[in-house]
């Protein structure tokens, strides 16, 4: 069974992101296949140089880094939602893929699912 | 015949996910509108699939069980079948 | 009706058994109540719920100290009727229902909380029983908040 | 002090609309002017025929018909929003005003707030 | 920048004192964390705060039974430790609370309920309270959720 | 001088009320961006009024420090006195 995740709210607003970070490496624990996808306003979790001290939270940066030694086996963010936030592959953090959303994304992963 | 995906939506319109899941569906796929997802009945986006419907009780609530054909209109019995049927689901 | 969607169906291997995950809270959402019916009409249907599962904000369904409008449904109350009456096991992430205030007797003595909060027949537990739910050829629903 | 709530989320989905409400009859409970507005996909709060005892909950039709007899001054629906969900004044509960949403309209409140 | 921005404002007479209403639950929210670096930063600046309101799910930042990661920030315990330290009553709206599990000692004989988990001082009444403000002189800035 | 309208606006573009405070804004109030409606800033609506300003703790949190003028970036002192003076506050 391999699983999609998908994250489209925006980072430390809410703690969805983290709650969806949490199922990933869960899986990931169990041997579980799993692909994080970020899409709409959930892309500015992919934003290199972020310091959520400001705003008595952890920055998710060094977690997001540590997905592929945790057993997640991609990083994704939407193409058209990338764009419309001025993020170039220069200023994701590395190893994100950036791909289109559609049929031929979720047919390839037997479960799909957002963390609320 | 590949796996058929069943799409099911809860957010009216204007919500980002609902824009989100009409762009992941597969022509082949079916759509189901639950809890404020039916609100998109009054206008049906042109990226839907043919193979949509619309929870009752939900219609009913917001005064819309009369808008759409009653070959689209299904129970919670109807959609307990399409779940488990459906060769995977989606919960927008 | 049911006759004309079936045969545009197919029928996987796993189509008997089903996990539902409620990540929207009552009153924030009509996640709760939704899921309740969809199971009522699951279980009418011979189908097995093999597993409750709160997530997020979902695990305030699983408070014993709701006490809505009487002429309210009451949520938590129906939701555990249901689960006693057709011994369907519900569980709390208890990363999520921690930091949100949920807590059995158990958790309340481990961080020296004033009291508990959690109702039966939900339990406390962590991912790894969704997880186990992926792994299975469980069938899972979620019902996340719709706004 | 003259306050405008404004309701943009939809009916039934959420407790956010009758909790405008009830802040709505508490104002006018106290003599204090009140409108209420209704955006986006708010207005549909404002269709005739809702039932929602099939989703377990009380249909507010009759709380907004009795919004005038409590106080609250006037019940206002945003215009585009109205025609995007295909509601013509036919449609609508009476006693509600379609009016557009600008710097004007709010402008003639003191104070203007959502439930939520 | 603060000259700079006073310059191209006007100063009404109410300018010194705020109600705080905070409509967002922590966790499924930024609000209370806004709210209370916001609500600092005014009582450093030497306005009066003088009354903060729960409403909706902000009623759940009022729970005694919140038990967030030791490297996480405790809201509930920081907003209590503030409110005390600054004298701000602090009120939870009764329907809201009832209805998400929020009760004092009162409310929880008066409904039976197993038990209490209103964290002091937070204080529970009507919307009264919000009207009061609402009719006042009170400056009242919201913090809802942000998705 | 009528009264300026300061409007707070924490929600990202993508939702439904961010575009609805931009339709209610005049040409004369000022806006503050907090929380995720920092995230604007990355391609401001050309219906921002003039007055406009992002907080800075949301701007670090999100890296879009850098993104913009300094003039522009206020502290929570800053917020305090701006909601303070002005004719009336509307948080979106």
């Amino acid at each position: 069974m391999s699983t999609l995740i998908i994250i489209d709210q925006p980072p430390y607003g809410s703690w969805e992101g983290r709650e969806a970070l949490d199922m990933a490496f869960s899986l990931a624990a169990f041997d579980q296949p799993v692909t994080l996808m970020f899409c709409g306003a959930g892309v500015n979790w992919l934003r290199k140089g972020q310091n959520a001290g400001k705003v008595g939270q952890k920055s998710v940066e060094r977690n997001l880094a540590a997905a592929p030694i945790f057993g997640v086996e991609a990083l994704l963010a939407c193409t058209e939602a990338c764009n419309r936030y001025g993020l170039t592959q220069t200023d994701l953090l590395d190893g994100v893929t950036v791909t289109a959303v559609g049929p031929e994304l979720t047919s390839r992963y037997d479960h799909v699912t957002f963390a609320g | 015949m590949p796996d058929r995906t069943l799409h099911i939506l809860n957010k009216p319109p204007e919500h980002y996910r609902h824009h989100l899941c009409l762009e992941a569906i597969g022509p082949e796929d079916g759509l189901v509108f639950i809890e404020n997802g039916v609100l998109a009945v009054v206008q049906l986006p042109t990226s839907a699939p043919d193979r949509w419907y619309a929870l009752a009780p939900d219609l009913e609530a917001r005064g819309l069980i009369g808008q759409i054909g009653e070959d689209r209109v299904i129970s919670f019995d109807d959609m307990v079948e399409l779940t488990a049927t459906a060769g995977k689901v989606i919960s927008w | 009706m049911i006759n004309r969607l079936i045969e545009q169906t197919e029928t996987p291997a796993r189509a008997g058994v089903f996990t539902l995950v409620i990540t929207g809270a009552p009153y924030s959402s009509q996640a709760p109540q939704t899921a309740l019916h969809f199971a009522s009409a699951a279980v009418a249907a011979g189908k097995k719920i093999d597993r409750v599962f709160l997530y997020g904000d979902g695990v305030h369904l699983a408070s014993s100290l709701a006490a809505p409008p009487s002429d309210e449904t009451d949520l938590a109350r129906s939701w555990s009727e249901f689960l006693l009456a057709n011994q369907i096991p519900a569980v709390a992430c208890i990363a999520s229902a921690l930091r949100r205030g949920l807590v059995n007797e158990a958790e309340s003595k481990r961080y020296q909380l004033p009291a508990a909060n959690l109702r039966e027949p939900f339990e406390i537990a962590g991912l790894g029983e969704w997880v186990d739910s992926v792994a299975s050829d469980s069938r899972i629903l979620y019902f996340h908040r719709g706004s």
